[in-house]
């Protein structure tokens, strides 16, 4: 056991190091070809680094002030999955522009119907010659006003259960019959989220990624984000404001002197501490070889309401003043590039983290059963024909 | 001895809820990007004074109906299920100002036309820090032959800018505190809106230069005790109202959406929660009812019981209108759906004249100094 | 509305006093022959009494430093029973000694394998010529050890469904095959349940209570109690100390300087004013005659978890001589004469408030299915005839 | 950087696991009414000092094993999830204060014979109140010739009844706060057991009359924050451990326990609040493995670590102890169950040695010092 992270001399550091001095600023394409995109991945798209490797990489690049390509859903969730299920083609056509940011990617999952229940969805797809025609209504897709692909999954045989019916596909958000409406929510910032209509949209069949039938188990695996986390201590699903950040806002403005506030920030600080240490163990289980398993349900099951914790309590320091939009709570804390350091921000958008990427409550039962081996919640349309149990429902 | 409500009472609600289910949209306010602006606030307003609700707490001597704070809790919780957004709050406070602190003449002169909707009050006591208690006086007041010259600032002041008389908190030269009348349109009054999250609701700064008054007649040690019971009981009404509207609309939405086959009300973790959230209604109804009734009886514990209240409803209000957005699911979280409208005033309420700590911190010095 | 409760000069009051002054160290027999064991009953064992003037003899007695003869079980849950359901013989023989506190009872209800699922339960009675044959094993049975007569609740017919096949009786405890064993509880403090053996216990047939077959409506009617819960603010199922006196003790010594004490102490305060006030409400609704609904769910769902808070801080208070046995939190709080007004035993017994008549669980269910009619949880044993659930499940 | 524990370290674990499990019974103890004069406290101790535990952290100088905290870790905790009574606690931190406040004479008079598990130690440094941060001093030592006259009383000592040599925290005249050796078995020491509510451990008062003893070599202000760091995260790694063998013994029943028809375990109430359970001890482990790595490597953070882990596992086993009874039922709450053995040993480490809050005091006392 050793909590210590790789050092100022570790070779690998010297050597990204020097990269980055050589290359002071670097084209998202210049990123993606010497690997920082996806260092995880195999060549000619990444390095094969290990997860030490991997957070040398982010500290450089932090430390050079450089960003991967803001392309999270392509790099983090998707791509991946063109590298074992993906064609030739596919690879050639869409890899490289993915990685070096240039095509924005989104992910068309959910659906208005749904909720947690994503295997229930109502979008199909319909063989038509040599091209599939998509027909349905998806819901909570970030960056879909900015995307120029979209990773769909359809309905492609309603003769099937409900998770078996299911195909993925690449699909460009230029495509005649695509609209996207964008979601304003609670906070009034610009739209995270967006509605995406599909009417008859025709693309061609060479876009299914995989084979017909695989489309759960490809979008269920790219819902596990495949990237260690690395420490991001963020209230916001890692981003933003921290425990530190808090009690070092609340020194600031003297709200530690109250009894009760000071014991509450200590709290609060010691689980975003004990969240750091989960965090970096994730890291060491990968670089010891261990495979990823259901651990990062119990780690968003954990961080997510620590992350509301944070930012109520900011907001709470405020007084009256925490309602008067845009009002930064601690002077000397300024917001940094990323949206979410924005503590008022971050705060009235903070109820999403416990509902995005799988409910609180779903993040439970998935704990309960895939790591205590607790029985299963009944759910009594999922052998059935989907048609069949739509019908029932109805 | 009864604890429950009267049939008196139980009309009155009912007549209450009947009219604001007709003339309450919050249909323009559900556009992102909407503020108090865009929330029917005028209209509204015309609407309530049609009822003759500005003057249930005026004394039938100033045209008023002379009713108690328990009439007041059936028609103030009515409006906060609704979120009716209009000037009524700021007028009723500044009501109960004049009512309590003004001289014969000031009331004669100002209440018959608060009764009768044609005068709109707000009542001006925090700083910029949200501090009421005891009331800021960061406005100084000076003395000008019959009248007074006040300057300084004033925030968080609810209905500000359709006020057409202020009420305001100040400080006399030689440190007396006392509260002063001031026409709202006059050169030495700037109201500025904030920016507040609570759209259903128009708050705002007030600067003051020079700006002519006159004083109330109460001492400021008599006035505000009084009133602070008031404003407390009243935010704390609206809490508890708006924590069973949540309630109700989220139980009515658990029974109806669908997840893996069977309505999410069925699943224990958000059954239990909804049992949580009817045993939250139960004790903010209760803990209201009572503080109504004490004020209404002027009764020795009355000052506990107002705090009391705003102290649990602003927790319950805040937890209910948090968990309902969580049960809704993302789409709870939008800005078309009302739950953050809820969420919101459940926020500005339990922040404004004194968060729930704060006033459980009165509450345990009233009980430590009766113990001692 | 009127938050007063019925003042010193009320005339029903004067009466009452009177006679306790007349009758200053009353027999249980005297007691009871006057009505005040259950004045709400008819006559000639009650007075016929409305809420208002039961809260009046309570508060009488308890200025006269009398109590109602201690028979729960019967007074408070079972012997109403019999005035509806019982023949004129067992109203003869039972409810007097029952009132005046001659006979003790117990409730043989609950059993090992059961749990929530009371209905579920496998004592058997069977009919033998002119007596009951009874086999069984109870558990959780309060008294049993001091009990005169046990209320029995045993299945009759295996082959209806669970609920359909229960009925109940009335035992002596002396008959011949009933062997019982005390229960000590963490509190390691005198027994306060047993657990019951019924070896082919033998008893007349005319000890059915009811019919055959309406075991389950009895026996549920009987675990709602009935009297009403007059205002009895204490942590233990309203006995024992309160969050007044709590507070009251943390003065005392000084506890309440912590900020972050005082803030818990005055939310505690907060909560059981206002349940305070749910009982007076629960109260006038009695004496405006509203039927009693499920609100007792509700209340026990709100005020067993408060009681639990209110002796756990004053628990921690102690720091660590609080783990020392009998060690008393607040100097000049010396315990009354019931056992729960010792802050100790209270705090270690307080683990049972939660579960006993009915777990925190099912109160909850209670209270969404029952006030706010939400689904059903499932029991597919429900309609099954018993003996073929229970043999699915083995 | 490697945060996973080594094949070594799971191999020590596993090692102990088999031992106790097949070694420790606490049969005597489930028996209404027993303390831990029922608890095979010595004959377990025996079995204890055979494995050479006794010596773990002592140097191998003195005849010890020299390993490091997280070893010692990965027994202690295994002790903790049996909860074996045994005076190995008490050993640990007298054989702790020995060697890093002793002379060279001293550890070699002691802790050699520790080591080999035939002598024991206790570490007094409570009054009466509990209050350990600094140490109290209701004891005075008074020097006579070479060596100390000792008087007073210390509370809460663990081990104090079998200990053979006490190390006790006293006041020197002229007020020189310095810890003490002392024989047990003199006329001066007097050691009354309390009625201690975790029947698994061992708790005494202790009284001084001019009892004779010898003074440690190290001030108080070296050996106290050393000792503290170490004794707190002993607690935490016990309560860790505690805190995963009821999660587990509650799993276990959570899928066997049927209620309508199918196994408790199968209700989102209970699913969920054993996912809890897991959540807490993932963090419990995690704190406690980061302290005992920083206390072994004197790292600069040590203090802070462990003062974090005996915060959060106090809170962890406290709630999580509580809820493994409720999810038993009736059952769980009786004495011839675990399960409130876990949950008096969770209140008892939670108190000993400063509580949850006051560690989360001197948390953010810490990082405070560090901001500013």
């Amino acid at each position: 056991m050793d909590f210590e992270l790789p050092g100022e001399d570790h070779p690998k550091r010297q050597e990204i190091r020097a990269w980055f001095e050589a290359n002071p600023h670097p084209s998202g394409l210049a990123l993606a070809q010497a690997g920082f995109a996806v260092p995880h991945w195999p060549r000619p798209w990444g390095l094969e680094a290990d997860a030490e490797l991997q957070l040398i990489i982010d500290q450089e690049m932090k430390r050079a002030g450089v960003h991967v390509p803001r392309n999270p859903v392509a790099i983090n969730n998707c791509a991946q999955s063109l590298l074992t299920h993906g064609t030739e083609a596919q690879r050639q056509h869409f890899l490289w522009p993915a990685l070096s940011g240039e095509h924005t990617w989104c992910m068309l999952f959910s659906e208005p119907s749904g909720g947690s229940d994503l295997g229930n969805l109502r979008t199909v797809a319909r063989l038509d010659g040599d091209h599939y025609v998509i027909k349905g209504h998806k819901i909570w897709t970030s960056l879909a006003h900015k995307a120029k692909v979209g990773v769909l999954v359809a309905r492609t045989d309603p003769d099937q259960p409900k998770h078996k019916g299911l195909s993925e596909f690449l699909v460009d958000m230029d495509t005649p019959g695509i609209r996207v409406r964008p979601i304003i929510d609670m906070s009034a910032h610009e739209n995270e989220y967006n509605e995406v209509f599909l009417e008859d949209v025709r693309i061609p069949a060479d876009r299914l990624l995989g084979k017909e039938g695989e489309g759960w188990a490809l979008c269920t695996t790219q819902l596990q984000t495949e990237r260690v986390a690395l420490s991001r201590p963020g209230a916001i699903w890692g981003h933003g404001p921290s425990a530190r950040e808090l009690v070092e806002g609340l020194a600031e403005i003297r709200a530690l002197a109250d009894g009760a506030i000071r014991d509450e920030a200590a709290q609060i600080f010691v689980e975003g501490e004990i969240l750091r240490l989960l965090a970096c163990r994730a890291l060491s289980d990968r670089m010891n070889a261990k495979a990823p398993g259901p651990e990062g349900a119990i780690h968003k099951m954990l961080a997510a309401p620590h992350g509301q914790r944070v930012v109520d309590l900011a907001k709470r320091s405020q007084g009256a003043r925490g309602m008067i939009a845009g009002e930064k709570p601690f002077p000397s804390q300024l917001a940094g590039d990323d949206p979410y350091d924005d503590w008022d921000y971050a705060f009235w958008f903070s109820q999403a983290v416990t509902l995005g990427v799988g409910t609180q409550e779903v993040l439970k039962n998935v704990v309960a059963e895939r790591m205590l081996g607790l029985p299963r919640e009944l759910d009594p349309t999922a052998r059935l024909p989907w048609a069949e149990a739509r019908r029932k429902q109805a | 001895m009864n604890f429950a409500l009267s049939e008196d009472h139980l009309m009155l609600r009912q007549s209450a809820r009947t009219f604001l289910e007709k003339e309450i949209s919050l249909a323009r306010v559900l556009v992102p990007g909407a503020t108090v602006a865009d929330a029917d606030y005028e209209a509204n307003w015309s609407k309530i004074a049609a009822m003759g609700w500005p003057g249930l707490v005026i004394d039938e001597a100033y045209d008023g109906l002379g009713l108690s704070c328990i009439d007041l809790a059936m028609i103030l919780g009515e409006m906060a299920r609704t979120l009716a957004p209009s000037p009524f709050l700021g007028t009723l406070f500044g009501a109960w100002a004049v009512q309590k602190g003004g001289s014969e003449a000031q009331k004669k002169a100002l209440l018959p036309a608060v009764a009768a909707g044609s005068t709109k009050l707000a009542l001006a006591v925090a700083d910029a820090s949200g501090a009421v208690d005891p009331p800021s006086h960061e406005a100084t007041a000076r003395k000008r032959g019959q009248s007074w010259g006040l300057t300084g600032a004033k925030s968080f002041v609810i209905d500000a800018a359709a006020a057409d008389w202020l009420v305001v908190a100040a400080q006399e030269e030689g440190g007396n505190r006392a509260f002063f009348l001031l026409e709202a349109n006059q050169p030495g009054v700037q109201v500025d809106l904030l920016p507040w999250r609570d759209v259903t609701r128009q708050v705002a700064d007030v600067r003051l230069k020079d700006a002519v008054g006159e004083r109330l007649a109460a001492d400021d040690a008599t006035l505000w005790p009084w009133l602070r019971d008031r404003v407390l009981f009243a935010l704390a009404t609206e809490s508890a109202a708006g924590t069973q509207r949540v309630m109700e609309m989220t139980v009515d939405y658990a029974k109806e959406r669908m997840a893996f086959g069977r309505p999410i009300g069925s699943y224990q973790a958000i059954k239990h929660s909804l049992a949580d959230m009817l045993g939250q209604v139960e004790c903010s109804n209760a803990a209201t009812l009572y503080a109504a009734w004490a004020l209404s009886e002027n009764h020795a514990r009355g000052s506990l019981a107002a705090a009391m209240a705003k102290a649990y409803t602003s927790d319950a209000y805040m937890a209910v209108s948090q968990r309902s957005i969580q049960i809704f699911g993302a789409i709870g979280f939008t800005w078309e759906m009302v739950n953050h409208l809820y969420f919101k005033r459940a926020r500005a309420n339990a922040e404004l004249f004194g968060s729930a700590r704060a006033q459980r911190a009165r509450v345990i010095d009233m009980v430590e100094r009766k113990a001692a």
